[in-house]
């Protein structure tokens, strides 16, 4: 499945790219990271229960971080399984300035299977596109300090 | 003496009378492969991956094995040494991978079988397969077949790099010649889509080892009990009679259930292994991964006509998509439909390729009309696109190319011979009854309306009856036993194994009519190879054809034994055997069929060179197939603002030789156009790019529910077949085979104003609405 | 953790222990055994297992079993009494209204109650009543006259 | 297809259940017709359920000060059985009639699916055009939330894990008021490809209140009020209709799937928004 899309975002380009890069905020925004260990160069294994009210199910995974071209653009890989089948997504995120902020473009492929691919066709594009809104949401909440 | 036989006189064949099996079934006391317990059952559960193409890396089933109440957990090199998943046809160029019952080194297909585990209960069974871990190194995939057939496509096996399965070359006449002589060529590609049996019983397996005498018993829903227990024997390495094989009740198989499959050999396995009985049964997210696929055909079409209407000529090109290993039958399904590819047309030059694709798809194989409908789908449509072409009405199109009935049998460039037919009046009949005329008129009304009517036509030629035997590798013979017990009551053994068809009512017609007794003394069983003479089981429309006419055979032949122990009874050398009774023809003294069968049991005296006991054996083998027809016209409507189709009228009308029961053939037809019905507008298995089966359940799958199929009128006409001494030919598959053309007909109809030509299946509102748009119509 | 549950089944007082997630369809099956009840399908569309719980039709493969504590269930075991067969498993028998058999249990059981609400349904009332219960033998259309039958014999 | 382990609760009383839900840990089952398939394919795994099912209290049906109070355990049956509920609210009736089939209406209950938000499911749509507003309780307090609120995204509502809906508060439909739901069914589940219910009320020759909540087409269920506002104070002829029923799929990101693609689905929400504003005028 394809995804598309871009999100702006209230940082400048290099503190956005490095914000996007940085473990411990992907922990954070990743919805549902549990934990985001390193492993190797730019390669952290991830642990991650995917919530979606009822359904749930836990994932062993890794996230890899490649293609740097500081501060254009980069290569987020991330891969995982469990019980309830197993998700691969490999998008190619870029960065560009827009307005005083940065403008998060993302283009790749999401690849599903097991039981969530085989039982929940209908609800993929619609949770796909929810997952990454909730990680730019938790990222926006996460870089701006609050407001008084 | 007292007798139980009573003197018969009613004729049943050709009567509807209600169906023996149903007490047992409208009362919940059926039982089904997963209603047998016993002793000690244990339960097994397949851990199947979820990668289209992957290495395995490895296996860890330690915390399954641990898991209280788990017993064993086999993965792949347990089995290794046992035998393959058979493939029973043989081709020139065909290509066989091993298929193990359990993946080895890689998995092909998502689904593929790991792992199993069994447990002493069926909950643990499936918390376990959960503790199973498969460590996988996925790897590129390719599920669309001409995909597959493309340069540098993933090879589905690293020795065939092609990906091609098999080829297979037939024709008849001059193509060249026809095609050269034509004034007109149509040309379209047509595909038919993957579909899932979907039998409403799921697959299953009961294995009972028995330690003391070495032997298995095996409780299996199948179609085919004695060719599975010979194809088990030999995958298990277990002497053939020491195995028995119990088709227990079975619901609903549509082909699906004529196989050996991987789970059925592992639960009797691991019966023997663990020394206790187990049981596995598929859910239904399993039955879509794992059960065979009917159809998966994409066809190129090229037909040669002349500009009256003549047809000339036709090539067609197949592509099966047969999936990553093949099944008992997978490489026959397109040469099938190579045999009916002339429909009920005077083709003289018939031309055709097939080439099977390996895909990292679970295979395909026979579903109900295996082969047929995919051919009469493909003609059906390309008289259509022929019949546009030329502005000719499609009802005289087709009447002008039909065999006319003076050309019984008929040779078809195919190599086969039609039985019998008159295909031009059962069109006929079909158009009065449906008054055609009138609806055309109706049609154009409608159009002038801005409304979307249509009418479609479908007439099908269907190869039934199988065998006989060179057409098929299990032998194409069938067989029947029957017994007059000493009391006079009489038992049918016959070795087809009916899930659904009735033949235990149909057969007990046959047997009363023939032995002239009362048909409540009359039981008919089948399905256990221990008490069941060989048989070789129901597919291909065969049981009443073939098995019924081993019956009428061995009644016959009992019949004359009948005679001469009721000569001695009456000490008589002239007498005869009608009603029940045995009379002699000189005094008019009678003799009961009881009184003779308690005699022929328990003597004291038997005549001469007569054995004792009435007990016939009789094992037919056809001469040729049969070749039922029909022409189904349906009338639909499309929502011009939805693109959805309202079907609203449906009629049948076929030709299946002699009826014994109008009431079990009118449900055949039924349920075979709710199945071809199913596959024009609604069925489809979908693998999405990736090669994930995206249709896992009923809430993707859509399998027409009762709204969703119209009300079905049917009519017939009785052509005798000369191939049998009953005259039957088959009903089973007609239904289906007719449908899917007859009800997208109707949709192309409503559309070809617009210019619309061709539409695949499934005829979903969304491309049916995209089409409207493109028609640019007001 | 096991759970006292107390259930009258065809009539018949039960009272067993179970785990909480044993689904009904598994607790009628193999802890009572009654097999009349059927698994198609685990996603509740098939309607083989369809059972009456408190005179309703519901799908016992989608009910737990402590759920139906406390209630009273008819199977299709419980249809006929005395050796009597109900109207609509007689008209489901006179009208071929099966082939296989697997679906009929749940058939008759929702054909019960669709007949109960409507004495006198037109054929779409009967496709739309039953659209919760799948058939893949007889096209449905002598299952629709079976269902008109038996309104006809229950009215009349 | 088996759920895994789980410990079970069945309170009596709504006060028991908000107890036994107040470490947020636990699930609430309803009538169970999404969440138990969910834990048969094991896409659901609770380590505790509290079941509902046998609070009298919440299958309630009371009318009180121009609003109808249906209790959350109301199944659809008697949703769109109920004298009461046909005569005061019949949108919600006869959505509740357009649910599932008969042995899932019979067990199949208001609160459940408002709280499973499946974007498919065919009363929120009904919801969003009733403008219904959703009790919810937890231990110490309770909260009515409004509808636009309750509905955040797929499969995502308003209710917190230590929350149970009780009731489900929708307005006593004024005379001369017409409703219609109309579906474009997905033939396998029977769920909404796009469903659309609408309520309309003419005075003196004009469309004086129009409502209209969509299913089906985006993420979560909305109310058109684009098609609102654009009927309100027309005469509601065919071309009135249809030019308001344009502004359907407005600012929405449609969902695209298996059995529709986003295009189809928002040339069909317009038809059937159309077709159901016709049918309630």
């Amino acid at each position: 499945m394809k995804i598309s899309g871009s999100r702006l975002l209230d940082l400048d380009q290099e503190q956005c790219y490095r914000a996007l890069q940085d473990p411990s905020v992907l922990e954070r925004c990743m919805p549902g990271c549990r934990s985001l260990v390193r492993v190797g160069e730019d390669t952290y294994a991830m642990k991650m229960k995917m919530a979606l009210a009822s359904i749930s199910g836990l994932f062993d995974g890794k996230v890899r971080i490649a293609d740097r071209n500081f501060p254009h653009s980069f290569r987020l890989l991330v891969e995982g399984s469990g019980r309830i089948g197993f998700l691969k997504g490999d998008g190619l995120l870029q960065l560009t300035p827009e307005n005083g902020g940065t403008s998060v473009g993302y283009e790749g492929e999401v690849r599903v299977g097991g039981t969530i691919s085989a039982v929940g066709q209908r609800l993929m594009d619609t949770t796909s596109k929810m997952m990454i809104k909730r990680f730019f949401d938790k990222l926006a909440e996460s870089l701006t300090p609050p407001q008084q | 003496m007292e007798t139980t036989v009573t003197k018969k006189t009613e004729r049943l064949i050709g009567k509807p009378i209600r169906r023996r099996e149903d007490p047992r079934l409208i009362t919940g006391t059926a039982t089904y492969v997963e209603d047998i317990e016993l002793p000690g059952m244990h339960y097994a559960a397949v851990v199947r991956s979820p990668h289209p193409a992957a290495d395995i890396k490895g296996i860890d089933t330690g915390a399954a094995e641990q898991h209280p109440g788990v017993v064993a957990v086999y993965t792949g090199k347990d089995i290794d040494h046992l035998g393959a998943v058979p493939c029973g046809i043989s081709l020139p160029d065909l290509r066989i991978p091993h298929h193990h019952l359990l993946a080895q080194d890689r998995v092909y297909y998502v689904g593929h079988p790991v792992a199993v585990v069994v447990a002493n209960d069926r909950y643990i069974a499936a918390d376990a397969v959960d503790l199973v871990e498969v460590e996988y190194e996925p790897t590129d995939s390719v599920s669309e077949p001409e995909e597959a057939l493309e340069a540098g496509a993933p090879a589905v096996h690293a020795e065939w790099p092609d990906n091609v399965a098999f080829t297979h070359h037939q024709e008849g006449g001059d193509i060249e010649k026809a095609f050269a002589e034509a004034d007109v060529i149509v040309k379209e590609r047509i595909v038919s889509q993957r579909l899932a049996p979907s039998a409403m019983e799921p697959r299953g397996t009961v294995a009972s080892w028995n330690s003391g005498d070495e032997s298995l018993t095996v409780y299996s829903s199948t179609q085919i009990p004695h060719i599975l227990r010979t194809l088990m024997a030999g995958v298990l390495g277990l002497p053939e009679h020491k195995l028995r094989v119990i088709a227990p009740e079975v619901g609903g198989g549509f082909g699906s259930k004529c196989e050996l499959y991987p789970e059925e050999a592992l639960t009797a396995f691991i019966a023997m292994k663990i020394g206790k009985p187990v049981k596995w049964v598929l859910t239904r997210r399993d039955e879509f991964l794992a059960t065979i696929h009917g159809r998966g055909h994409i066809d190129y079409y090229e037909l040669a006509a002349k500009k009256d209407g003549t047809m000339l000529g036709l090539k067609v090109k197949i592509i099966q998509d047969v999936g990553s290993f093949h099944m008992l039958l997978t490489p026959a399904m397109p040469t099938l439909s190579v045999l009916m590819l002339p429909g009920l047309y005077r083709f003289k030059n018939v031309h055709a390729d097939v080439v099977g694709v390996f895909t990292h798809r679970m295979a395909t194989d026979l579903y109900r009309g295996a082969g047929r409908p995919e051919a009469t789908h493909g003609i059906e449509r390309m008289v259509e696109v022929l019949a546009a072409e030329l502005g000719m009405d499609p009802v005289e199109l087709r009447t002008k190319n039909f065999v006319p009935p003076s050309d019984f049998p008929y040779d078809t460039p195919m190599g086969v011979s039609y039985d019998s037919g008159n295909y031009a009046a059962i069109l006929e009949k079909a158009v009065q009854t449906v008054g055609y005329s009138q609806l055309r008129e109706e049609q154009q009304e409608a159009r002038r309306q801005g409304r979307l009517m249509g009418i479609g036509i479908a007439t099908y030629g269907e190869i039934c009856a199988f065998g006989p035997s060179p057409a098929l590798p299990t032998g194409g013979w069938e067989s029947a036993t029957v017994k007059i017990e000493p009391s006079g009551q009489v038992t049918v053994m016959t070795g087809v194994s009916p899930h659904g068809q009735g033949s235990q009512t149909t057969f007990s017609q046959i047997a009363a009519d023939e032995l002239g007794v009362d048909i409540d003394d009359i039981v008919v069983t089948h399905g256990d190879t221990s008490t069941v003479q060989h048989g070789v089981g129901t597919f291909g429309s065969r049981n009443t054809a073939v098995g019924g006419t081993a019956l009428v055979l061995a009644i016959r032949e009992l019949k004359e034994k009948i005679e001469t122990y009721g000569a001695m009874l009456l000490e008589s050398d002239d007498v005869s055997y009608a009603a029940g009774v045995c009379t002699c023809n000189k005094t008019g003294k009678t003799v009961t069929l009881g009184e003779i069968a308690m005699t022929s049991w328990t003597g004291p005296t038997y005549p001469a060179n007569t054995q004792p006991g009435l007990v016939a054996t009789n094992y037919w083998e056809p001469p040729n197939f049969a070749f039922p027809f029909g022409a189904h016209i349906v009338v639909s409507e499309v929502d011009r603002d939805t693109g959805e189709v309202a079907i609203q009228r449906y009629l049948a009308v076929d030709d299946c030789g002699k009826v014994i029961n109008p009431l079990l053939v009118d449900g055949q037809v039924h349920g075979g156009v709710a199945q071809g019905l199913g596959q024009a507008l609604y069925e489809q298995v979908v693998y999405d790019d990736t090669g994930q089966l995206v249709t896992g359940e009923y809430m993707d799958y859509a399998l027409p529910k009762a709204a969703m199929v119209p009300t079905i009128e049917t009519d017939r006409t009785e052509t005798p077949s000369p191939v049998n001494p009953l005259g039957v030919k088959g009903v089973g598959e007609a239904g289906t085979i007719a449908a899917s053309p007859a009800v997208v007909n109707s949709v192309v109809d409503a559309l070809s104003h617009l210019g619309v030509r061709h539409i695949d299946m499934p005829l979903t509102p969304e491309k049916i609405w995209k089409l409207v748009q493109q028609g640019g119509s007001a | 953790m096991k759970t006292q549950i107390n259930v009258c089944i065809n009539g018949l007082e039960r009272t067993d222990e179970v785990e909480p997630r044993l689904l009904l369809i598994h607790y009628l099956r193999e802890v009572i055994g009654l097999k009349g009840p059927h698994i198609g399908c685990e996603t509740s569309i098939c309607g083989a297992c369809t059972v009456a719980l408190n005179g309703k039709t519901v799908k016992s493969c989608a009910l737990l079993a402590v759920q139906a504590d406390g209630q009273d269930i008819v199977t299709v075991e419980g249809l006929a009494t005395n050796g009597q067969l109900h109207p609509v498993q007689e008209a489901f028998w006179n009208e071929h209204g099966l082939q296989c058999g697997f679906c009929t249990p749940g058939m008759l059981m929702t054909t019960r109650e669709l007949i109960e609400r409507n004495p006198e349904p037109t054929d779409e009332e009967i496709r739309h009543g039953l659209e919760g219960n799948l058939c893949r033998c007889t096209g449905y259309q002598h299952i629709v006259n079976a269902v008109k039958s038996a309104a006809a014999k229950v009215g009349g | 297809m088996i759920p895994q382990e789980f410990n079970y609760s069945r309170p009596g009383t709504v006060q028991e259940a908000v107890d036994l839900l107040a470490d947020g840990e636990a699930k609430v089952l309803a009538g169970g017709m999404s969440l138990i398939p969910l834990m048969k394919l094991r896409l659901s795994a609770p380590e505790h359920v509290v079941d509902l099912g046998r609070i009298p209290d919440l299958s309630r049906i009371t009318e009180n000060g121009g609003s109808l109070h249906l209790g959350a355990l109301l199944t659809h049956h008697q949703v769109a059985t109920s004298a009461l509920v046909q005569e005061k609210c019949p949108l919600i009736a006869e959505t509740a009639s357009h649910i599932g089939d008969a042995q899932v209406r019979n067990m199949g209950t208001l609160g459940g699916s408002a709280a499973h938000a499946d974007p498919a499911a065919d009363y929120p749509a009904a919801l969003c055009a009733l403008e219904a507003k959703v009790r919810l309780v937890r231990r110490d307090s309770e909260r009515v939330v409004g509808i636009g609120d309750f509905f955040v995204d797929a499969l995502t509502t308003a209710v917190e894990p230590e929350e149970i809906i009780t009731e489900l508060i929708l307005p006593v439909e004024e005379a001369g008021t017409g409703v219609s739901y109309q579906k474009l069914r997905q033939p396998a589940s029977g769920f909404a490809i796009v469903g659309v219910a609408a309520r309309v009320r003419k005075d003196g020759g004009r469309v004086a209140m129009a409502r209209v909540g969509v299913t089906g087409l985006a993420a979560s269920a909305y109310r058109a009020t684009g098609v609102e506002a654009l009927l309100e104070g027309s005469e509601g002829s065919q071309a009135d209709v249809a030019a308001a029923a344009a502004a359907v799929d407005e600012g929405i990101e449609a969902i695209s799937d298996l059995h529709a693609s986003s295009d189809y689905r928002r040339h069909v929400a317009r038809v059937y928004t159309a077709r159901a504003i016709q049918a309630a005028l």
